[in-house]
């Protein structure tokens, strides 16, 4: 019971209509609350990372002739909070409405959203009322990963609304655990139980959860200080030890998070060397950094966080070695008297960035101190997101054979073939650094065509093997997802994910 | 009378034109593609394309202009890129709340600025005078965003007597003259005040300063007039420019509450530009700007009529 | 804005000669002949700003000046004095008329550069009319040096001059024009205007801001200087006694036009015009025996945006009748000295006015 | 006058000095009386102090850079000793003022009615329609034409003249014994000047209350006063009726001010003035201010003030000339250690 | 006799000459100098101001720590730390080095637009008063659109639609500093046209440009520097402001508005290390504030 309220990071209260805005805070806060996915995400358990779990869809299958083809079974007697059924044929809507532009609901903001999480579908039909199939363009296995972004909204709500999703927002409804009850754009969002919701074990015991955008790290913290919110995303480090001394809770978890610097692969860059790359990534005192950010981020050993499923077992150790890390540089030709300069690309600002200049400036530092020399060219995060989509080869990277950023790895897509795809090379895709290699290739190949999720999952650590023996970042770290919570919130459980279940949490009065 | 009404009404018009004309045109000095923020981050180039054109970014200028103003003119400020709501209520809603800050905060600096002002010119080169003048220059020196941060921890955090966020318990929504909303404004509006009343206090004590020095004060003396009865000559004397001043500082508690709503989390027009800005929300921050300089207009349109109510010499007839 | 003041200036020409000659047009012709000025003045009115009306201030004005003589310009305030002073060193621009200076009209033969080689103006206001940033020997020397006499030879004319008009250069060559007293200022700006070697001198009201004694000395160096340089001064002031002291010829305004002109002497005598009778007769007396007992005019004078109709002093004028307000009075002869003349109704034998047989009557309006 | 009415004005020794960036020494030692019904006038060149004195008699300097000293009374009031309430009682009904600027004399903001009626409540305490009725009475009096309207005129409404009037009809209001009057006819032009002092006249006779009148111009002294003072470099060097003064002047400065009047001047001969310029007065003047000047100056004028000399009644000369002539009635005064 | 002393002028100079002024003049600026330093209030703003821009130009050459170099282990060190006088920043940089180097941008944000606006204004100003008609009019008329947008809106407009940057910064300063000077440039010159010196000049004959150099800018300029050092602080301040905002200098930069914001977090640590910053611009400003008044009326020859 009680009324939590919540401090968000994001500057307006997300896209309520389904597919949201505001990236993973918004999926966080408005997609997973008030709606579901065919697959969902498991958030019960803290201690391991998630897995993918059945939502609206019971069980899904592709079938052994023709893996483009997949059957997902519906979950019966599903409704809507506006009382309406889910259907198959609400799942065929749904699906048009980010990928058909002819249809009517088809919303370009959903779109905007939804349509590029789900590249790999063709084609979609209903089966029966409770079956539907859905094929895709290629064999692909990580199409359930690729599902599980996809909220499923009401048609009858639409229709109810007048067609006009600028209504429906005001009023949505979605299949979820929470019901938003009331919304001020731009200053808060009440929700509260689903007191149906076909899970019971995830009907919230809460009475109401309020949602407040916080974008200013300092207002969330005097705001959860003066008591006017309960919970708070992404307290500032410097602040941790304040909001402890003042009787707040910090909790945090390990989540598919990254904070790296991808390596520009074009001809003449200094990182083409493994041993380069390799010397850099034993040059970075990652205990010295996790210290500056007051214990809030996991040292990075690979491209995936330790804890992750597809880590599997590198043979590159990737520590604090500075010796080590001097022998690789000289095997590659550079030394004291020969230093290495390289340029980088990095942001004051940015989501998931946690404290870039710091971070960055403290970089510097390692690298300085073996012999590698950054040369820093800072740009706004938006400026940074356009130079990532272009690539190292734009003239918009401006030379720099490095760039800063930060994402979310939630899947196998967004986590590994994304990066490294030959198809992906910018500006087609987001492989920033021109990398392509057919091992990796192979790979990647390996992964969409491994149906069997065990088998995946050992595929998947495959390929995180070589991106950390091959040295194809520089690893640095993972963000815990620090919140900060009054005593008074109790029950959280925090996944390893980006999303988080709320039904668990009640606020003692 | 009429014909100056008339006048100030007409000039509104090629003022108002330049106006939108200068907030069409931020938009297209911005570097990049006003687009950036809201795609996701690997969107395809054919994505991005679309959505180009969606928005009409892909139309020459002056046709982005036209449509624009023409929309404009009808209330139609176009879609947020951000929310996708429409920017006109985004910032009416806003607005109002700018405008209960804005308010507030007139109501605590101009009284009193006007007042300190009486006092400092009325004691000129006293102890009072120099108190009040040092009072008042500290006033518009202050950076008024540290001022902020500073009162918050003060108030806020360590006294715990006032909130440090937001527009009331519920939002701005159900904004209330009542107790449990006050709360929340006390710390911005007086954070917003210091400026303004800095400058209406260095003004006032001008004015009086100079209105006493005028001749007419000794013949005012000169007809037994008591202390109190020149003061009378002076308010009136002192009234127009400092309606004009207040009228122009009008405009700074539009548009200067940006740092403050900021820093406060106050759901106003600053707050709302401030969030356009970084996400560069193009037509919202188009459309904010528009609204506030039109309000500013429209403010110093009220004093200029108001102008010949308080000041004879503005010729009438 | 109607003025000339940045009428294209043909680029530094040998004027010198030109107009520095001296005497072109021989002693017989006037150093200025100026015919029908017109000068109004736009009054922005209305929603639309328009030009609804102009303030006349000149309206019509016409004279001579003869080579060597001083014409006295008095008149009420507002009469269109300055203005007059203004149009003849083409610092306000013509509306209309003709302006010939030495024979040659301004425009056509005579660029404004060329007159203002020939012509120079004191103004009323002495710490107005110097720029406060300049000392007085910079501000006399700058105008020779804009002719292109060398810095040098500038600064030691500078010297002369302000000698000439009694300030030793060693005390006051460096000061500040604030640091000089009304007197002093004003002979400073006389040393300025003599610094260009003009023929015509323009003063308007030069010593009105003067206390007695001093306005006394600086009318004696104003004389002694006509003599010296062979000027022509063109005077203007509100006091008659000075105006009467100084010209040789006075030329009486009302209103933006001429009432009267003539020979001082004969002016002072027999004040043909009723109005130059009562601006005489509203001098104080310096009779305590004999002081003035009844006003010679009653009212203010009347504004000047909307001149009233025919004679413009009808509204006033103690003689006025019907065909007074309907027609405006021709210049007549004023029987007497040559080349008086005066604008009334009562003068002009065809006018119709019932006074108009003769005006040596008019004495009885004192 | 009869010798048995008391004085309305009686100043004795008053001194006036301002503090500031530079001391000025505006008046120094100045007497003065005037009779009830007199009209005087006092002439004298720019900066000679005449204001100065007139601000005095109100006590309107600015109160903290301003050291006076010496007695005033007006109808045996000590004006010195007035403050406060007092004060203000005595400003506008005993003693009233017209100032030189009318235009900026007037509150720009209030109506003429408003101003007029103001001073009457203020000192009659009547009701605002009472005083109304009396302002407009004073602008009838005046003369100003169509004075209903022009009781709702503010000052910029009006023509110079017209404020003028307004201005007199202010002073005149409540009735004052003594009016002081600075150059209230200079910003005017002469057919309107002629009208104002002929005004001014017959308004004194109407309400029989003394003038002390300031000018710079002899004719408009002749034109008002019953008397004149000639005032030099803050004090008075000469003092007498109109015509002992125009006829018969006896103190250097008040010829050689005379003789620069352009009045009947010969246009063939040069014009007589004074030389040189009034003295600085940052220092109390310890002798003849005008002796640097004075073409008959001695070398005692350099070093002693002038006797005051009166050789005749209501007559006096500061000037050793005249001692010849007349009998000292004060000794100098001598100067105080500064 | 008659006489109507014109009297407009009578009450202009009412101060008698000083008859025995010394011959050797002194000009108007050392009068301005004179009294400027008689001002105990000026003298110690200008002392204050002039020691910061010293240490902020020759920063380089003094004995500071290097303000970009930080250590980890010595973050957010309080004031008085053995080899960091005014503590360290969030990055343990030293905190003194940094204000001063961070000086320099404040300042520089603060100065040049004004600088810059001052040129630009006084310029089309001038012309605009000079030369008045229909180039007045398009220049005034110009100027108060601009006017309409109250100033900080338009700062943050112009550079939120430019983007952060330092140079981005001063350009949207510069115009926004553009319309009030130009505004005050226009009426000063517009009364000092009808003054009867500048047709006195005129009539010598002087080349328009020549007349508007002596006689108008020398006459024009030192209102119109009053007015612009008044914008000194307000131009510090803003360009702090659009720091703050994360629209002006970019970190690892330093600058006083930028470091009130990163430092923003560590209020709750060491609030008085966090106000560093903000104190700074504060007396920086006060001081500016307190030294244009000072010039103002040391200025103003009336008294
Ligand atoms: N630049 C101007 N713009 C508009 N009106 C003007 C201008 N200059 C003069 N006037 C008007 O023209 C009329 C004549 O003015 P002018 O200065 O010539 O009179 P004046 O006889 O010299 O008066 P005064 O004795 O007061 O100097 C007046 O009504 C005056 O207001
Ligand atoms: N408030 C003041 N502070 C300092 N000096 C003053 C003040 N008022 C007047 N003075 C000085 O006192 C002297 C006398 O001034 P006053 O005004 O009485 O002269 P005035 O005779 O009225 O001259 P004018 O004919 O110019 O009006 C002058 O030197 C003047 O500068
Ligand atoms: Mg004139
Ligand atoms: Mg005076």
């Amino acid at each position: 019971a009680g009324t939590l309220r919540v401090g968000m990071t994001a500057s307006d209260i997300p896209l309520t209509t389904g597919q949201t805005d505001q990236g993973g805070e918004g999926m966080r806060f408005m997609g997973y609350t008030v709606y579901d996915s065919l697959i969902n995400w498991d958030l019960s358990s803290a201690d391991k990372p998630s897995t993918l779990t059945p939502g609206l869809a019971t069980e899904w299958s592709t079938d052994p002739e023709d893996r483009t083809k997949w059957t997902f079974k519906l979950r019966e007697g599903v409704k809507f909070h506006d009382g309406s059924d889910f259907t198959a044929d609400a799942v065929v809507w749904n699906l048009d409405k980010p990928l058909n532009d002819q249809s009517e609901q088809y919303d370009t903001r959903q779109a905007a959203q939804g349509a590029s999480r789900i590249p790999s579908i063709a084609s979609y039909k209903v089966v029966d009322p409770l079956t539907v199939e859905i094929v895709t363009k290629a064999p692909d296995a990580t199409l359930p990963y690729q599902i599980a972004w996809i909220m499923f909204s009401s048609p009858a709500n639409w229709e109810a609304n007048g067609k006009d999703w600028e209504k429906v927002a005001a009023n949505p409804s979605g299949t979820g655990p929470w019901k938003l009850t009331s919304f001020v754009p731009r200053e808060r969002a009440e929700l509260v139980p689903n007191t149906d919701y076909w899970d019971e074990n995830r009907i919230p015991k809460l009475d109401k959860m309020v949602l407040i955008p916080l974008p200013e790290p300092n207002a969330r913290s005097s705001a959860l200080l003066s008591g006017q919110v309960d919970w708070i995303e992404a307290p500032a480090p410097d602040l941790v030890p304040a909001l402890e001394g003042n009787g707040f809770e910090i909790v945090s978890n390990a989540y598919p998070h990254n904070w790296t610097y991808h390596f520009s692969r074009l001809e003449g860059s200094p990182w083409n060397d493994i041993n380069v790359r390799k010397a850099a990534n034993l040059a970075i005192d990652r205990a010295g950094l996790k210290q500056l950010l007051g214990g809030l981020m996991i040292e990075a050993k690979g491209f995936m966080p330790p804890s992750s499923q597809w880590f599997g077992n590198p043979e590159f150790d990737v520590k604090y070695d500075p010796d080590a890390a001097k022998e690789y540089l000289a095997k590659a030709g550079y030394g004291p008297d020969k230093p290495l300069t390289v340029k980088a690309l990095i942001s004051p600002s940015g989501s998931g960035q946690m404290l870039p200049l710091p971070m960055n400036e403290f970089i510097q530092q390692n690298l300085a101190e073996v012999g590698i020399n950054v040369d820093f060219e800072v740009v706004e995060w938006n400026t940074m997101i356009n130079i990532w989509r272009a690539g190292a080869a734009d003239p918009s990277a401006q030379g720099a054979q490095s760039i800063n950023f930060s994402y979310f790895i939630q899947d196998p897509f967004t986590g590994l073939i994304r990066h490294l795809s030959c198809d992906l090379i910018a500006p087609n895709g987001t492989n920033w650094g021109h990398y392509c290699d057919p091992e990796m290739e192979d790979l990647f190949k390996q992964i969409r065509n491994t149906f069997d999720p065990a088998e995946q999952d050992k595929v998947l650590q495959k390929t995180h093997e070589k991106y950390v023996n091959d040295a194809l970042f520089l690893f640095v770290a993972h963000d815990v997802a620090p919140r900060a919570m009054s005593p008074k919130v109790k029950g959280f459980v925090q996944a390893q994910n980006w999303f988080q279940d709320f039904s668990t949490i009640s606020i003692e009065e | 009378m009429l014909a100056y009404t008339l006048q100030r009404l007409l000039y509104v018009i090629p003022v108002a034109f330049g106006v939108s004309v200068i907030c069409f045109m931020l938009v297209h000095i911005a570097p990049g593609d006003p687009l950036t923020a809201v795609m996701p981050i690997d969107a395809t180039a054919e994505q991005q394309a679309a959505m180009r054109a969606e928005y009409g970014f892909d139309r020459p200028l002056p046709v982005q202009f036209a449509i624009w103003l023409t929309n404009a003119l009808q209330g139609d400020l176009g879609a947020s890129i951000a929310t996708g709501r429409p920017v006109a209520s985004e910032v009416s809603r806003a607005v109002g709340n700018t405008l209960i800050l804005a308010f507030t905060a007139s109501l605590i600096g101009f009284p009193l600025g006007i007042f300190f002002g009486f006092v400092a010119g009325i004691f000129k080169d006293t102890l009072i005078d120099r108190a009040v003048t040092a009072f008042a220059i500290t006033g518009v020196s202050v950076p008024n965003y540290w001022l902020g941060i500073v009162l918050v921890v003060i108030f806020s955090v360590t006294l715990g007597w006032l909130p440090s966020m937001g527009a009331g318990p519920g939002g701005s929504t159900n904004w209330a003259w009542d107790y449990e909303h006050l709360r929340f404004i006390i710390l911005p509006a007086v954070t917003l005040a210091v400026v303004p009343m800095g400058i209406v206090t260095r003004t006032v004590r001008a004015l009086v300063g100079d209105i006493l020095s005028q001749d007419f004060i000794g013949a005012l003396k000169a007809k037994g007039l008591s202390r109190f009865g020149v003061l009378r000559h002076v308010v009136r004397n002192v009234t127009p420019t400092t309606l004009s001043v207040v009228g122009l500082q009008l405009g700074y508690l539009l548009g200067g509450s940006i740092l403050i709503e900021t820093v406060f989390n106050w759901p106003g027009t600053g707050f709302l530009l401030s969030n356009a800005i970084f996400q560069r929300d193009l037509p919202l921050l188009q459309g904010t700007i528009l609204v506030l300089a039109l309000f500013f207009v429209f403010a110093n349109l009220i004093v200029d009529l108001l102008q010949p109510l308080v000041d004879p010499r503005i010729k009438r007839g | 804005m109607t003025d000339t003041r940045d009428a294209d200036i043909p680029i530094r020409r040998k004027v010198q000669e030109k107009t520095k000659a001296a005497d072109r047009g021989g002693p017989a012709q006037p150093l200025v002949i100026a015919r029908d000025l017109k000068c109004h003045f736009p009054v922005r009115k209305g929603v639309f700003n328009r030009k609804a009306t102009a303030v006349r201030a000149v309206d019509g004005v016409s004279f001579t000046v003869e080579k060597g003589e001083t014409l006295g310009i008095v008149g009420e305030s507002g009469c269109g004095k300055s203005t007059t002073a203004r149009l003849l060193v083409g610092l306000t621009g013509l509306n209309a008329g003709d302006l010939i200076f030495d024979g040659d009209r301004l425009g056509e033969d005579l660029s404004l550069k060329e007159l203002w080689d020939g012509v120079q103006m004191v103004f009323q206001d002495s710490y107005a009319s110097l720029n406060p940033r300049l000392t007085i020997e910079e501000t006399i020397a700058f105008g020779p040096k804009m002719r292109g006499v060398a810095s040098g030879a500038a600064r030691r004319l500078s010297h002369e001059l302000l000698e000439r008009v009694g300030l030793a250069p060693g005390r006051f060559a460096g000061r500040y024009p604030h640091e000089l007293s009304g007197g002093q200022r004003q002979r400073v700006n006389i040393a300025r205007s003599l610094a260009m070697k003009p023929r015509l001198v323009i003063l308007d009201e030069a010593v009105s801001a003067l206390d007695k004694s001093v306005e006394a000395q600086v009318l004696n160096l104003l004389k002694e200087l006509k003599d010296e340089f062979g000027l022509t001064f063109v005077f203007i002031s509100h006091d008659l006694n000075v105006v009467r002291y100084i010209s040789d010829r006075i030329m009486v305004m009302y209103l933006g036009e001429v009432v009267e002109i003539g020979p001082v002497g004969s002016v002072w005598d027999k004040r043909a015009h009723p109005y130059t009778a009562a601006l005489f007769a509203a001098m104080p007396s310096m009779d305590p025996d004999n002081r003035t007992e009844v006003p010679p005019l009653l009212g203010d004078p009347p504004n000047p945006i909307d001149p009233p109709s025919g004679c413009r002093f009808h509204t006033r004028c103690p003689f006025a009748e019907s065909v007074c307000s309907a027609a405006k009075p021709k210049i007549v002869a004023v029987d007497g000295a040559q080349g008086h003349e005066a604008a009334c109704h009562m003068l002009d034998p065809v006018s119709g006015h019932s006074k108009s047989a003769g005006g040596a009557h008019l004495e009885a309006a004192e | 006058m009869s010798h048995t009415t008391p004085n309305l004005l009686d100043i004795e020794g008053l001194e006036v000095r301002f503090h500031g960036e530079r001391t000025v020494h505006a008046i120094n030692g100045l007497d003065l009386t005037l009779k009830p019904g007199e009209v005087m006038t006092i002439l004298g060149e720019s900066g000679s102090g005449k204001s100065v004195t007139l601000k005095a008699l109100l006590k309107l300097l600015p109160e903290k850079r301003t050291a006076m000293s010496g007695a005033m009374r007006v109808d045996g009031i000590d004006v010195m000793a007035l403050t406060g309430r007092a004060l203000s009682d005595y400003r506008g009904k005993t003693v009233s003022m017209i100032f030189q600027e009318p235009a900026l004399a007037l509150d720009p903001v209030y109506t003429i009615g408003d101003q007029i009626a103001e001073a009457v409540i203020r000192h009659e305490r009547v009701s605002k329609r009472e005083a109304m009725d009396r302002a407009l009475d004073m602008l009838k009096r005046v003369r100003i034409p169509s004075p209903e309207s022009r009781l709702k005129n503010y000052p910029h409404e009006m023509s110079g003249g017209m404020r003028q009037r307004a201005m007199i009809a202010l002073a005149l209001a409540c009735k004052p014994d003594l009016l002081l009057a600075d150059e209230p006819t200079t910003a005017l032009d002469a057919t309107v000047q002629i009208q104002v002092l002929l005004l001014l006249r017959e308004l004194q006779k109407e309400f029989g209350m003394g003038i002390i009148f300031v000018t710079h111009d002899i004719g408009v002294a002749v034109e008002i006063s019953d008397r004149i003072a000639v005032m030099y470099a803050g004090n008075i060097v000469e003092e007498g009726s109109v015509a002992e003064i125009i006829k018969d002047p006896r103190h250097p400065y008040t010829k050689g001010l005379l003789e620069a009047n352009l009045h009947d001047a010969d246009p063939s001969e040069t014009l007589t003035s004074i030389p040189g310029s009034p003295p600085p007065l940052d220092v109390k003047p310890d002798h003849c201010s005008f002796a640097p000047r004075c073409a008959y100056a001695e070398a005692r004028c350099f070093k002693a003030l002038p006797p005051v000399l009166k050789p005749g009644p209501g007559r006096r000369v500061a000037c050793i000339l005249e001692e010849g002539r007349a009998p000292v009635m004060t000794p100098a005064r001598e100067p105080e250690p500064a | 006799m008659s006489t109507t002393i014109d009297t407009k002028t009578v009450k202009a100079n009412p101060r008698p000459a000083a008859e025995e002024a010394p011959a050797k003049s002194k000009g108007y600026w050392h009068g301005v100098g004179a009294r400027l330093i008689r001002d105990p209030v000026s003298m110690i703003c200008a002392g204050l101001l002039a020691l910061l821009l010293g240490a902020v130009v020759f920063a380089p050459l003094l004995p500071l720590a290097d303000p970009f170099t930080g250590s980890m282990v010595s973050r957010l060190k309080p004031i008085g730390t053995e080899g960091h006088i005014l503590g360290t920043d969030e990055l343990g940089r030293d905190m003194f080095a940094r204000l001063i180097y961070g000086g320099r941008l404040t300042l520089m944000l603060g100065l040049l637009p004004v600088a810059f606006a001052f040129a630009i204004g006084t310029c089309l100003g001038v012309l605009a008063g000079y030369v008045g008609g229909w180039l007045n009019t398009a220049i005034m008329r110009t100027v108060d659109v601009f006017f309409a947008f109250p100033s900080i809106l338009l700062a943050i407009a112009i550079s939120g639609a430019l983007g952060a940057g330092i140079v981005n910064s001063l350009v949207s300063l510069t115009i926004v500093f553009i319309p009030p000077i130009t505004r005050v440039a226009e009426s000063v010159t517009a009364s000092v046209r009808s003054l009867e010196y500048v047709d006195a000049a005129r009539i010598s004959g002087a080349h328009p440009l020549t007349v508007v150099r002596v006689h108008v800018l020398g006459n024009v300029m030192s209102p119109i520097f009053v007015y612009a050092t008044s914008l000194t602080s307000v131009s510090m301040i803003l360009a702090a402001g659009l720091s703050f905002l994360g629209l002006g200098v970019k970190p690892p930069e330093p600058e006083w508005g930028l470091m009130l914001n990163t430092l923003r977090t560590a209020i709750y640590i060491d609030p008085v290390l966090a106000a560093l910053p903000g104190a700074m611009i504060f007396l920086t400003s006060l001081c500016l504030n307190l030294l244009s008044d000072g010039l103002r009326s040391a200025m103003n020859i009336k008294d």
